[in-house]
């Protein structure tokens, strides 16, 4: 095993982790906006797919990977817009409406993909990176962290101005009264159903992120059901944060890790199922679950339509 | 016997430049050139697959090919239920005279070639294996990799990363995998994965190796050569179409399910692509294998479990 | 005061729900300067008819105008921004902000909501009206009364000039809702319109201008300002309880509590309990209530009532201390168990846990006994019998519901409450726990529980009243204890110096 | 998420026949609507609808072995459906079905070729039953608890129980219960003679039965059982259920262990009817696509039923049009999701003309 734990590869490690994190960070951003709103929205998957395609697509046609973002973005809003219009204007059960967007999207996304690239697998170039002056330079942490695609900083630029959405503005309030009362932010003469409608597709934007980082960024390429199943550990991000960016933040985090540790252990040759370190994290989350017993709590309205005056 | 038509069943789109597609590809060219109609249902997945196979036996097909591991405890019971002769992969043991044959292919000795290949051309002394998940044939292969470079250049260091254990569609995964090998000193990737190998592809593209020249991929089944930017090394090619063709000759011989079928480097099923990042001199030697391998004189045994791998690419 | 032209006027204003009108053509008149009260018994259209003047709601027919122009009223935001302010009845405060993050709730989204400021300011309007309240508490760690101030000094914050308050002194002691009234009466001096909605008729009397009253959905007369003035209290009073209720005498005489014999058995004892909780932990509690007796708590709201009532109901554990009925001790047993035994427990969170709101009547009349013979037969339901026992147990305790089918949640307040009573003073009940037993009732149904509580004493039950109203506990009970910050600070009898000596014990100055 | 409550009242069997028809009825326009908007996408893919939806049908609905595979999917999908019946009526959003019925199943392939050799087959396959519904109760064992006893939320553990059974599921496959006769990894197989018998000499596993009687069973056991109305009154409304004596954490540890063990009884019937044996890396997601049914059937056994059998002879209809036109499989997804929201929507219409009738 000698010489195996270089720079080079410990950098690579802690790129992987980057990596890996960045998508698992914007879907549980995205879905963290939407369940404080009230609306738990499980169509993400879908949405991250939308946004893949979206990003790849886009990226592919103008060869322009930044408007390639865009383009996912704009992927992941369309269906962030079908579930606000489903389930936010029109009241229909979250649950049946996120399943059904993501399978739509799945169907869509392949049929899309089978028609236009399966035979020629286009890949795109590589985004730049920017280092960051000054901490780019210091060993192993500046190349894996500070070396990176300026936008993996813009994601996790993302955490300090949710937080900051989140505890200093209006709009935290309003996210958060129409997840835990509704009625209460309609009566104080707020829209239930804009800030809920605004919520989803602030997630749709942010998942369409997520999806095109991952077929910009990450793989430089689109295979069908390549979020393979990102957006619902996303869910499970956003439950387990109870509302703080920056715990789906450290969530992703571990997440990351644990999937570039499987690599680490592997390349390092330590024979360990990958069926079993693919648990870890799972196991983990339940045993603090389990030892702690915190209280997940989730706003009150989570799930239910709101309907003014009905009761 | 008379046979009008048969029928392959694989697990995804036949687009994929491996598995699926040369499955139905080959069956296409033996049906053509025995003049029989082949039935192609692609992208069936691995759940229920009994009432498409129930189905194309109704149809008539007269030969039922069940292209993937997933398949073989339906095929052979809708096979039996219908009378109809079926073709499975990776359980030679459910061989059964008129009923079942199997064609676990495995290009193990086209991988034990490109092992060798690879020895031969790796700069950094490091080779890296990446695949996506560890299924029988490409188990088989992965270790025939190894035992190739190990022949060659016993002190070659080999790289092997399992993306995860159903991570056929990851691309993200297969280029996060890859980067870290070609980190850790592979300048040379043996990739196995569906979606998941062109995320492979493009860590291979985009990385430059840890001498700072380039990577290069070694690439399974298919040719990727349409679609190459120049750092196609070579692929394990299979041609399944000498085993479909053998099978559609064994049916009309009312002789099916007497013998098994395999691809080997012998009758051409299973090669080593050249490309133009292949040395001629480098080819010719490889080319010496290839004919040692044919000729008895390297014995190369296909492994299919995890364990053989793993116990292969540890403790270097 | 001259007359001033009316702010908001209502024309022929209907609107229907689903097999009723709740509001019947209503005309009306809200000017400004004057506290203009509605009363009307349960369910007769008072919230309705706020509910379209802020906003919630758009009536089915008629018009409201807003200063002589005919207006719609399309959404709360619009009433705000005309200064239309509500307090409505049941809570529309976000329980997971706090109280100035709740006042401050609305707005450009991007600004900062300035907590500093709100809470400053929150603190300054309460001070301006006599209240305590922390700024920064979580609303969901308060009380319902507490609550209730926040939402009325949020509306006053808004500087409305329009101010709607629905039954807003429901859950105020008496000492804070003749603050309020005070401050209704120094608003409308100030020139802002204000709505009041009270079951209390001695508020409406004490701080209204104009009176309207509601029936049915139709508005069936009411009291001009200068007819209010002419009246004396006791005139007015007769008056309103006619347009309300017709001819009969809803309000009849209280009849004193027969007296409790001195050999009377103990029926419940308390001994030395203890209840553990984050904000009001119950100390030292130790109460005897004997056969026949009803024994009065009073206290403000949130000083340990609750706490004690569910943990002698067992649905709240004792960290230490013994509960006994009838001599046996109960504390060992479950809410079941300790049902089977006797106690029986009227909650005053009626839709939260009184009753299944999407549940018929008849199920919830059950509630309690669900699986029990004769109406499960193995484990299995047998309708018949729960039918039967539901139509029974409606017209024993007039419940009005369109059918013993209906879901508990539709029915009005009052009804519910009926329900729950029903349901806990049928078969062999010992001792009673009632908790706010009349809150938000209207008159005719306060008296028919206040009934109820007096019969089943005199079968023989130990009864327990929990009340923030003095004037329940006086009528009502032969010994009054009084709850501070989770003990008893006394126990009083009921006679003429008990106003007093609990007065004095209330505030601390006996203890 | 609503938790509405259907059947609350005691009917005859009139409003529940009506209730039946009107829901098939309320399944037929969405069904229309879905083919028509899909129809359209299938004309930009420059493939005829009639022709599709005609092979839809006749191998759906008409064809003999297209309606017994039809049949036969739809055993091991009624289980799953009374498992969710059962939670979701008592307010607990058991989202971990795919991997209960994983665990019912890999223990069943993984037990019951081998004592078949030892025991008669009726033995076998009712203690592998028993057993696959322990199984699935055990791995609904954790979130119960830490639900009934430490309030935390059953969403977040069904669903981190999901990933973690599924990848376990597989490590068992691969390293414990592998069938050392073949390199696949994947159980020892139940020989066909062995499994659920078929129905009346047709290719119909029993297992539809078993999925009929027991979500009809467990429909019965939700709207007439005193223990069913308790499980719904802590649906409805945990506080009310505290208050009335019931014990909320014993009752919650019961829904899941019903709804687990159906879960993994799903499984086990999916293996004993069908499959035979599970593979590594199996996982056919049938709860998640049951999850919007159930919901759809606004929790009734009944309706239940019927969307289903219409998912079913959909999903096997689709894979035979697709094939025979050429249309990526892919396609099938799209209808579906088109199906479900149409669904959702007309659900929704319904409830809302059941509101304004005041009912
Ligand atoms: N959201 C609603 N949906 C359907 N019907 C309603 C609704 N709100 C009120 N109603 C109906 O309107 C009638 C009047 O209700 P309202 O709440 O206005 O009464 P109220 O006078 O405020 O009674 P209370 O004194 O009990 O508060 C009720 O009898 C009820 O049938
Ligand atoms: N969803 C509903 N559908 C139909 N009627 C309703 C609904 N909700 C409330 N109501 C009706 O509204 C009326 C008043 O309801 P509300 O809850 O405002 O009164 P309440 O507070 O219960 O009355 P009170 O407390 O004064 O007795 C009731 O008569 C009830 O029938
Ligand atoms: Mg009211
Ligand atoms: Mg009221």
């Amino acid at each position: 095993m000698s010489g195996l734990f270089t720079d080079a590869f410990i950098i690579a490690l802690l790129a992987g982790v980057v990596a890996a994190t960045v998508p698992l960070l914007l879907a549980g951003l995205g879905e963290q906006i939407s369940e404080k709103a009230g609306v738990l929205n499980i169509g993400i998957e879908g949405m991250m797919l939308m946004g893949a395609y979206g990003g790849f697509y886009v990226a592919w046609a103008s060869g322009n990977l930044w408007l390639g973002f865009l383009g996912g973005g704009i992927g992941g809003m369309i269906v962030g817009a079908l579930m606000a219009l489903f389930c936010v204007r029109m009241g229909l059960n979250q649950i049946v409406v996120g399943i059904a967007l993501t399978l739509g999207a799945e169907g869509v996304t392949a049929l899309l993909h089978y028609e236009q690239f399966s035979r020629l697998y286009p890949r795109l170039s590589v985004m730049a990176p920017l280092p960051i002056p000054g901490l780019s330079q210091i060993p192993i942490v500046g190349p894996a962290l500070f070396t990176r695609e300026p936008v993996v900083y813009l994601a996790f630029a993302l955490v300090p101005l949710f937080v900051w959405l989140f505890r200093r503005t209006q709009l935290g309030l309003m996210l958060q009264a129409a997840g835990d009362k509704p009625a209460a932010l309609d009566t104080a003469g707020v829209s239930v159903p804009k800030i809920r409608t605004i919520a989803v597709l602030a997630t749709g934007l942010l998942v369409g992120f997520g999806g095109a980082f991952l077929s910009i960024v990450a793989a430089g390429v689109f295979v069908p059901f390549m979020t393979h199943g990102n957006g619902f550990i996303g869910i499970v991000l956003a439950m387990l944060a109870r509302g703080r960016p920056s715990w789906v933040m450290g969530g992703a985090l571990v997440f990351g890790a644990c999937l570039s540790a499987t690599t680490a252990l592997q390349v390092a040759g330590v024979d360990v199922p990958t069926d079993i370190i693919q648990m870890l994290p799972f196991v983990a989350v339940m045993a603090v679950l389990l030892v702690a017993g915190r209280k997940a709590r989730l706003p009150a309205a989570l799930g239910a339509a709101y309907v003014r005056g009905e009761r | 016997a008379d046979l009008t038509s048969i029928a392959i069943l694989t697990p995804e789109q036949g687009t994929d430049y491996g598995w699926n597609q040369q499955g139905i590809e080959g069956a296409k060219a033996a049906g053509a050139a025995a003049g029989v109609e082949v039935i192609v249902a692609e992208n069936l997945g691995y759940g229920d697959v009994r009432p498409t196979l129930q189905e194309l036996a109704e149809d008539g097909a007269g030969l039922l090919i069940a292209h993937a591991s997933g398949y073989n405890t339906a095929a052979p019971e809708v096979g039996a239920q219908y009378d109809v002769p079926v073709a499975v992969v990776d359980t030679p043991q459910s061989l059964k005279e008129g009923a079942v044959a199997d064609y676990t292919a495995s290009g193990h000795q086209g991988a034990y070639l490109a092992g060798v290949l690879a020895a031969k051309m790796t700069r950094t002394g490091t080779v890296g294996i990446v695949v996506s998940g560890e299924p029988p044939s490409w188990n088989a292969q992965s270790t025939a990799f190894a035992e190739g470079v190990k022949a060659t250049q016993p002190d070659t260091v080999i790289r092997y990363a399992v993306i995860g254990p159903a991570a056929y569609s990851d691309a993200a995964g297969g280029k996060r995998v890859t980067e870290s090998l070609i980190a850790a000193g592979a300048d040379i990737i043996f990739g196995q994965g569906n979606g998941s190998s062109f995320g492979m592809l493009q860590a291979v593209e985009t990385t430059k190796a840890t001498d700072g020249g380039k990577v290069l991929f070694i690439d399974v089944i298919g040719d990727k050569t349409p679609i190459d930017k120049g750092f196609l090394l070579s692929s394990v090619l299979w041609n399944l179409e000498p085993v479909y063709a053998g099978m559609i000759a064994d049916v009309k011989a009312g002789i099916y399910g007497t013998h098994n079928y395999d691809i080997n480097l012998k009758d051409g099923s299973v090669d080593l692509l050249k490309t133009a990042n292949i040395p001629d001199d480098v080819w010719t030697e490889v080319q010496a294998v290839r004919q040692d391998i044919i000729d008895g004189k390297i014995a190369v045994t296909p492994k299919y479990d995890a364990a053989s791998v793993h116990a292969l690419v540890t403790g270097n | 005061m001259a007359d001033p032209a009316p702010i908001i006027r209502l024309r022929g204003v209907t609107k229907r729900y689903p097999g009723i009108v709740a509001n019947d053509s209503i005309d009306m008149e809200f000017r400004q300067g004057e506290v203009h009260v509605l009363l009307g018994e349960n369910g007769a259209g008072k919230s309705t008819l706020v509910s379209m003047l802020a906003g919630l709601q758009q009536p089915d027919e008629g018009v409201i105008e807003v200063e002589g122009v005919p207006t719609a009223l399309s959404s709360p935001e619009r009433a705000l921004e005309l200064g239309i302010s509500t307090v409505f009845q049941h809570s529309m405060l976000v329980p997971t902000l706090t109280l100035a993050e709740n006042a401050a709730l609305g707005g450009r989204w991007w600004r900062n909501p300035d907590r500093r400021g709100h809470e400053a300011r929150m603190a300054e309007t309460a001070a301006r009206i006599g209240v305590v309240l922390t700024p920064s508490a979580l609303t969901g760690s308060l009380s319902l009364g507490e609550r209730q101030q926040a939402e009325i000094v949020r509306a006053l914050m808004r500087g409305a000039r329009f101010l709607i308050l629905d039954e807003a002194t429901a859950m105020l002691t008496p000492h804070d809702a003749a603050g309020l009234g005070r401050l209704m009466r120094r608003l409308a001096s100030e020139g802002v319109a204000v709505v009041f909605i009270t079951h209390k008729l001695n508020e409406a009397i004490e701080y209204g201008d104009r009176v309207s009253v509601l029936r049915l959905g139709r508005k069936v007369g009411g009291i001009a300002p200068e007819e209010m003035r002419a009246l004396t209290p006791r005139a007015a009073t007769e008056r309103i309880v006619h347009l309300m209720f017709g001819a009969q005498d809803a309000a009849a005489a209280a009849v004193a509590p027969p007296p409790v014999g001195a050999d009377a058995p103990v029926v419940l004892e308390c001994l030395a309990l203890h209840v553990a909780d984050a904000t009001v932990p119950v100390s030292a509690v130790n109460l005897t209530v004997a056969a026949g007796e009803i024994l009065g708590i009073a206290g403000i709201d949130g000083n340990g009532q609750k706490e004690l009532a569910e943990a002698i109901a067992g649905q709240r554990p004792v960290s230490s201390g013994r509960i006994r009925l009838d001599g046996a001790f109960i504390d060992g047993l479950d809410v079941g168990g300790r049902r089977r035994a006797g106690l029986r427990y009227v909650t005053d969170d009626r839709l939260g846990e009184g009753t299944v709101g999407g549940f018929p009547v008849s199920i919830n009349l059950l509630l309690k006994q669900i699986g029990d013979p004769p109406f499960w037969q193995g484990g299995i339901e047998r309708p018949a019998k729960i039918d039967e026992n539901a139509r029974a147990m409606v017209k024993a305790f007039d419940i009005r519901t369109p059918s013993i089918h209906t879901p508990a949640g539709k029915l009005s307040g009052g009804n519910i409450q009926k329900l729950l009573l029903a349901r806990e003073l049928t078969g062999s009940a010992r001792a009673v726990i009632f908790a706010k037993p009349t809150y938000g009732l209207d008159l005719q149904n306060i008296a028919a529980t206040r009934r109820r509580i007096r019969e089943a004493a005199g079968r023989g039950c130990a009864a327990i009243v929990i009340s923030t109203e003095l004037d329940e506990l006086l009528e009502l009970a032969h010994r009054i204890a009084v709850m501070s910050q989770g003990r008893i600070v006394g126990i009083v009898p009921n006679d003429a110096d008990a106003r007093r000596r609990i007065g004095e014990l209330m505030s601390g100055v006996a203890a | 998420m609503t938790t509405e409550t259907t059947n609350l009242t005691s009917g005859g069997l009139p409003p529940r026949l009506r209730a039946a028809l009107a829901t098939a009825g309320l399944s037929l326009g969405p069904m229309i609507g879905a083919f028509v908007l899909s129809g359209l996408v299938l004309l930009l893919m420059k493939v005829n609808p009639f022709d599709y939806y005609g092979y839809v049908f006749q191998r759906g609905l008409l064809s003999p072995s297209g309606v017994q595979a039809t049949l036969t999917r739809m055993g091991p999908l009624l289980l799953l459906a009374a498992s969710l019946i059962v939670a979701f009526r008592a307010g607990l959003w058991n989202l971990g079905g795919d991997a209960q019925f994983l665990m019912g199943a890999v223990f069943v392939a993984a037990w019951a070729p081998l004592m078949v050799q030892h025991l008669p087959v009726w033995l076998v396959l009712g203690l592998s039953m028993l057993v696959s519904v322990v199984i699935g109760a055990i791995w609904g064992l954790l979130p119960a608890i830490l639900r009934a006893y430490q309030g935390i939320n059953e969403i977040i553990t069904t669903l981190m129980m999901n990933f973690l059974g599924i990848s376990l599921s597989s490590a068992l496959v691969k390293l414990v219960f592998a069938d050392p006769g073949t390199t696949v990894p994947q159980t020892r197989t139940l020989p066909v003679g062995d499994r659920l018998p078929v129905l009346f000499g047709s290719n119909v596993s029993s297992g539809l039965v078993i999925g009929l009687v027991v979500i009809l069973a467990v429909h019965w056991m939700m709207t007439r059982t005193a223990f069913g109305l308790k499980l719904r009154v802590v649906g409805a409304n945990p506080e009310a259920a505290t208050h009335a004596g019931l014990s909320v954490p014993k009752l919650t540890l019961a829904v899941f262990a019903i709804s687990a063990g159906l879960g993994g009884l799903a499984g086990a019937v999916a293996i004993l009817g069908q499959y035979g044996n599970v593979r590594a890396d199996w996982n056919p997601a049938y709860a998640f696509t049951i999850v919007p049914l159930v919901f759809l059937a606004r929790f009734n056994g009944y309706a239940a039923i019927g969307y289903v059998f219409l998912f079913s002879a959909l999903g096997i209809g689709s894979e035979s049009a697709a094939r025979r036109l050429d249309v990526p499989n892919y396609f099938t997804l799209v209808t579906v999701a088109l199906l479900l929201v149409l669904l959702a929507v007309t659900e929704r219409w319904a409830a809302l003309r059941r509101a304004r009738k005041g009912v």
